[in-house]
């Protein structure tokens, strides 16, 4: 039982808090979204040199072998600096889905150009009746020849737009929602027959629709076994879930400094706001919620590793309670800030944009409250 | 005791339905159907439209163009324009300065603005808080230097409504400055077309653009548009308080926006079966219904006490709390009916004439941004604390 | 569309206010429930001078032909008063179910002696299994001749300690939770093969388990059809679910004004409890939950006479609101009051008692949630 | 960073489940399984055998008779008593006044008292609220004037737990009447057993007797009995607070209620179903499983950094705070668990001996009273509104 960082995990903790600090400002963050990329090539070039596109993959991939615990301590940076990079969609997503289920010619290829900042991948999964449940797939692929031609429409694909790559995930056999049947194949952004249209989203990301018609794609596109990529699907989006567990904490904490100092400033009445007794118990409110939030962080990360059913219990109770909390907090903030907290101007919205956000990703609140109940109730 | 509505009043109703269902341009219907945004024109329109019906300022005196309703009437009208999605008229001049004018104006004020405002030939906006004082309204710090026949004004509104498109603004400003915080404040007119008059957007987080900064360097004013007596203007800002929050609670657009939360939750798949069976979110829009419920025949008990002639009272401050709370709530439900289609952000698309297919479903689009926007309802027109203040003290004695 | 009560009715209500004001004193009715009847015989005796027993009864049967509106005035001023008198189970359970399915002969011969206060009444209905739902009934009665054997087992029987009679529900026909096949029996308390189990209940009222044991009836005690009853019970408890509502109102107005005396009373740190912010704005949450707990009450009343979909969704919305809005008026109340809130000696906490154990009375705020949804979304 | 216990703690906790099952006698585990009254003796007795194992004061350092434990093998030893459901050693020999003795008291004191806290020789009370001082404890006037070598003391205390059983009483005092609220206050250890003193029992709202009223009439104590300096006594006082609050969160009987919760709900109906299956109630079961989870580890990231030797903060009050919302949560939990049973109230069923049939399911009897009951823990110890001004002021910084 025990809390702390190591002194190497300290070390990136500094790293990426300095960078956060240092480069992303509010308007730095303007400019990258407004930029054609969406993103800054410029940083996901640090991100490499520095290391952090290695770190979940394992030596032998050409990683550094990090655990979810580096994970956790940069994510947790890249809430408290709203990063749009597509660190989420590229290195936890698409590339951990190689490294979980690929084989070691489709590690080779993949990881190594990842981790250098030259390759970005996504997971295009998501389909628009599937809304949180990871087995409903309609996609289809079917055999032709030796290969498979994949049709279907994939919905709200982060960095589905820069990505060079995509996993798409298709039926091929089984029904709708059956774990059973769904394959994944790597296949390329241009590929003939796919077509992206591409978007911001309301916090300042990039994501695309992708359509999927006649695809045709080589057996050696296939990542893992044919019909059975389910688990490794799961276990790659609980491991995602728990990274935007630890984003959520980032973005609370700094909700809940910037409310603090506004109500330490902003005078009402002849007085700081942060004298009025509702305001102080709303603001201890705030508190509470953020602590929890930051123990049930914890609690999936050191989860992760864990057996299928504690990793569920785990990270469904995380994610569910975050939402929670991270909806008082954010809607709290924005409250006490006032008019001023409606504004564009002022970060404040931006945070509660992308808290928001957040719970819509890889199930909500009450997605992962049954799967909890599920798991834990049978 | 009866929960029932009388003949008269349901065939005035279905007059209101039918006067709706057969005037509102379809230029205007379309964009709303579409939830694309509207413009001035719009908005104009529409109010010229209700004026030809003589119906613009439903709560105004016959003798200044009103229509002599019953509170239970205007309460049905304002329902049945929620319940149809049609604009409200902008409420500055026709709900707020037009029954200040007539209240304490003089005869020349009132021969002048009142017609202007029914037929729309100015558009009014408010000039009340600004950057230094928002809760705090009496600590505001505009000033009005008496100058010969003149107020010069310099200082700065904040949050205001419309202003890029408004001809007139009313004001509160200080003109005694040695007086306390809520004396030495008068109510003055403005022309906002006046030189030294600046008017800066502010975009909210949903990426619109409804508020402004007003900036005043050396305005110069007429002292005949001083309304009543000079420092006395904050007897006139409270007056104006209890007619701003007049249907503040907005039953007819929630009555609308529940009924749309519930047709996307049984378009909206959940696991296989349409969202509104999945018994979690079922239970969400049922208390959503219920409390909507409460909300309604809340505001009922205070319409019909004033249809039998009593003074409406500290009821607008439970009705605003709870109203804003219910439409936030409403919205947050919307958001979290389309899943991941909350994410996509098109903003062009909610400009008229944008005809590409849309992202995800047809309903999806404008969801995040308005749940965004809703967050404003507590925090204007007197934000939530300072309503609970107001209850605390005015209705409870602490 | 009118909130207003007749002139009649506020005579009504005056005289009731009048009642409760003068002998209701916590004292009073704390004597009152350590007496051997747990009620008072003379209040019960005045309550039928007052004519309040004959209220609900149309004038054939020897009642006052009052409605809803008139239960609503004398249940909100019970409430207030925390009135132990067994006007629930008594009039408006065993004596209008009377009214609402008995015969001729039976009306005559059971509404009059009620009215005038001579008789007391127990619906039999609730069973240990049957928890809110109404059709869900075990207890039987085979025939037997010409009547019928009655066998079952009656859980918490308000009032069942001192009823001179019963009305029992009985499955003649059909499986344990089937609307058809439910009939009710007018049975002697006294009968051979009933035992009467007393007790007291947390909120000072009386209750008993009843267990018939081939209880032989003859056919004229049947009330309606044979297996022809559920709808006659369920109108019967949606009438005094709406009435527990005006009851729980009574009690929140109450629990509100004790604790705005108490924060205008008590001083903490050299200033009243009541110029705290923080207490300020909780005061005006409970009030807000007092005013829409008003408002629903006359939405549940005003909607009894409607037809049945009308009028379940109004009483359903009612009881399930009202059971929130008490939840928060009660715990606050307790909480405002400190120490002293905690306390057997305070009228608070008897009304916290109170209020907690309305919402198990017929259904609390889940059963009643469930009931609205299913009559609203089908 | 991890979760898991180690292999020695894992031992550790064993030891304790063992010794617990083995040691708590039959006459306690029976009325604990029938959740019937513990006595005085039945507190005493347990209290004895943990001395016997020299287990009853797991805090203290080992020269005065403690464990040596690590915190996190008292938190162990804490969530086992808890889970068992074995009763907690009085806390105020053991937790308050010992620690308050060990650090500030003298030789003779330390040598006199504290071997007879450990051995239960003397039972403890605590004499801190007064009528009129509740969450402003620094308002007190209970009055200790010295006469001599005595002091003599007049005045009151209420919200006594246990005083009714209680040889000794500490007691904040005021020995100074000018100096300001939080000076001239002193720490008093008192002999109940004192003629002038009269405790009147409170009874609650559950119809329980744990809480009295305690009077003071020209009661004189030696002032030997005084601790440390005189009007210094609310020092000790506020280093008590944090000695009172460890283990607050009362992690292992919380597990134990929601277990109880979770056997009771599959036990009960609900329309030809368990309870437990009922998807309302089944996520009102998950919510308070995850909000308790998120409790235990937040107490854990505490007892795991006192383990690494840091100074416990504020946390504690964060703890106090949630743990006793978790503790009314669940309570109400079970009484909305069993529906109608919730009303029955038979007090004689709560005594040892008494062997009726239960109303309804035997686990039904006490849980109304327990929910009644349990919104003391609001309350007491600081109420959570005094914890959130702590919060606000020492950690957030308002």
């Amino acid at each position: 039982m025990n809390f702390s960082l190591s002194d190497e995990q300290k070390l990136l903790k500094d790293s990426v808090d300095r960078f956060v600090a240092e480069r992303y400002g509010l308007d730095a963050r303007r400019t990258l979204i407004a930029s054609e990329d969406g993103y800054g090539r410029k940083n996901w070039k640090t991100f490499a040199e520095l290391g952090w596109l290695a770190i979940p993959f394992s030596d032998a991939s050409g990683g550094l072998g990090g655990g979810p615990i580096e994970v956790m301590v940069l994510m947790e940076a890249f809430g408290r600096g709203l990063v749009v990079e597509p660190f989420i969609s590229t290195i936890l997503m698409g590339a951990t889905l190689v490294e979980t289920l690929g084989d070691k010619e489709q590690k080779a290829a993949i990881i190594p150009p990842v981790v250098r900042g030259e390759k970005l991948i996504s997971f295009a999964h998501v389909e628009a009746q599937s809304r949180f449940t990871l087995s409903d797939v309609i996609t289809t692929a079917s055999t032709d020849g030796n290969g498979y031609r994949i049709s279907g429409h994939k919905a709200v694909v982060f960095g589905g737009d820069s990505a060079n790559q995509l996993i798409v995930s298709a039926r091929t056999s089984g029904n709708q929602r059956d774990e059973d049947g769904i394959s994944l194949f790597l296949v390329d952004a241009e590929a003939k027959g796919i077509t992206r249209r591409s978007y911001g989203t309301v916090d300042g990301l990039r994501a695309a629709e992708i359509t999927l018609s006649n695809v045709l794609v080589g057996p050696e596109t296939m990542l893992g076994k044919e019909g059975n990529s389910f688990a490794g699907i799961e276990s790659v989006v609980d491991g995602a879930t728990a990274a935007v567990c630890a984003e959520a904490v980032g973005v609370m904490d700094s909700l809940q400094e910037q409310t603090l100092e506004h109500l330490k400033t902003r005078e009402q009445f002849g007085l700081k706001l942060g004298k009025f007794q509702a305001l102080q118990h709303r603001s201890v409110d705030m508190f509470v919620a953020c602590q929890e939030a930051r123990t049930m962080m914890y609690v999936a990360t050191l989860s992760l590793n864990k057996p299928r059913a504690d990793r569920i219990r785990a990270v469904s109770a995380a994610k569910s309670h975050i939402g929670q909390a991270g909806r008082l907090v954010g809607q709290e903030a924005v409250q006490l800030h006032g008019g001023m907290g409606m504004t564009d101007e002022l970060a404040v919205g931006h945070y509660f944009k992308r808290l928001t956000m957040i719970d819509t990703l890889f199930g909500n609140t009450d997605h992962h409250l049954e799967r909890f109940a599920a798991t834990v109730h049978g | 005791m009866n929960l029932e509505y009388s003949d008269a009043d349901q065939a005035f109703r279905e007059e209101v339905q039918n006067f709706l269902r057969d005037n509102t341009p379809s230029t205007i219907r379309t964009k709303i159907d579409a939830r694309q945004k509207l413009t001035k024109e719009d908005y104009m329109a529409w109010h010229k439209i209700l004026y030809g019906r003589g119906w613009v300022a439903p709560n105004w005196p016959v003798e200044f163009g009103g229509t002599g309703w019953t509170p239970l009437q205007c309460h049905i009208f304002d329902e049945e324009i929620g319940l149809s999605g049609s604009p409200r008229v902008l409420p500055f001049g026709v709900n707020m300065v037009g029954p200040v004018i007539m209240e304490f104006g003089n005869d020349t004020q009132k021969a002048h603005y009142l017609p202007r405002i029914l037929s729309c030939e100015d558009v009014w906006c408010q000039g009340y808080s600004e950057p230094g004082s928002g809760s705090d309204l009496a600590s505001l710090k505009t000033r009005a230097t008496r100058d010969g026949d003149e107020y010069v004004v310099n200082g700065s509104k904040i949050w205001t409504t419309s202003a890029h498109w408004a001809d007139m603004i009313f004001c509160l400003v200080r003109t005694d400055t040695n007086a306390k915080n809520q004396e030495g404040i008068s109510f003055l007119l403005i022309n906002m077309h006046e030189s030294g008059i600046d008017v800066r957007p502010i975009i909210t987080m949903d990426g619109g653009h409804e508020v402004n900064q007003v900036f005043f360097e050396d305005v110069r004013v007429p002292i005949t548009n001083l309304v009543g007596e000079e420092n006395k203007g904050w007897t006139y800002a409270k007056f104006l308080l209890k007619h701003e929050r007049a249907g503040i609670a907005a039953i007819g657009s929630q009555k609308r926006q529940l009924n749309r939360l519930k047709e996307i939750a049984r378009a909206e798949q959940s696991n296989g079966q349409a969202l509104i069976e999945e018994p979690r979110f079922r239970d969400k829009i049922s208390r959503a219904e219920i409390e909507l419920m409460a909300l309604e025949y809340t505001e009922l008990r205070a319409v019909s006490a004033a249809n039998q002639g009593r003074v409406p009272g500290t009821e607008v401050n439970l009705l605003k709390i709870r109203g804003s709370e219910m439409q936030q709530k409403i919205s947050e439900l919307l958001i979290e009916a389309i899943g991941y289609y909350a994410n996509p952000f098109v903003p062009d698309s909610f400009d008229a004439g944008w005809n590409e297919e849309p992202i995800g479903p047809d309903y999806a689009a404008a969801l995040a941004p308005e749940y965004f926007n809703w967050r404003k309802s507590s925090i204007y027109a007197g934000s939530n604390e300072i309503q609970k203040n107001i209850i605390s003290k005015m209705v409870l004695g602490l």
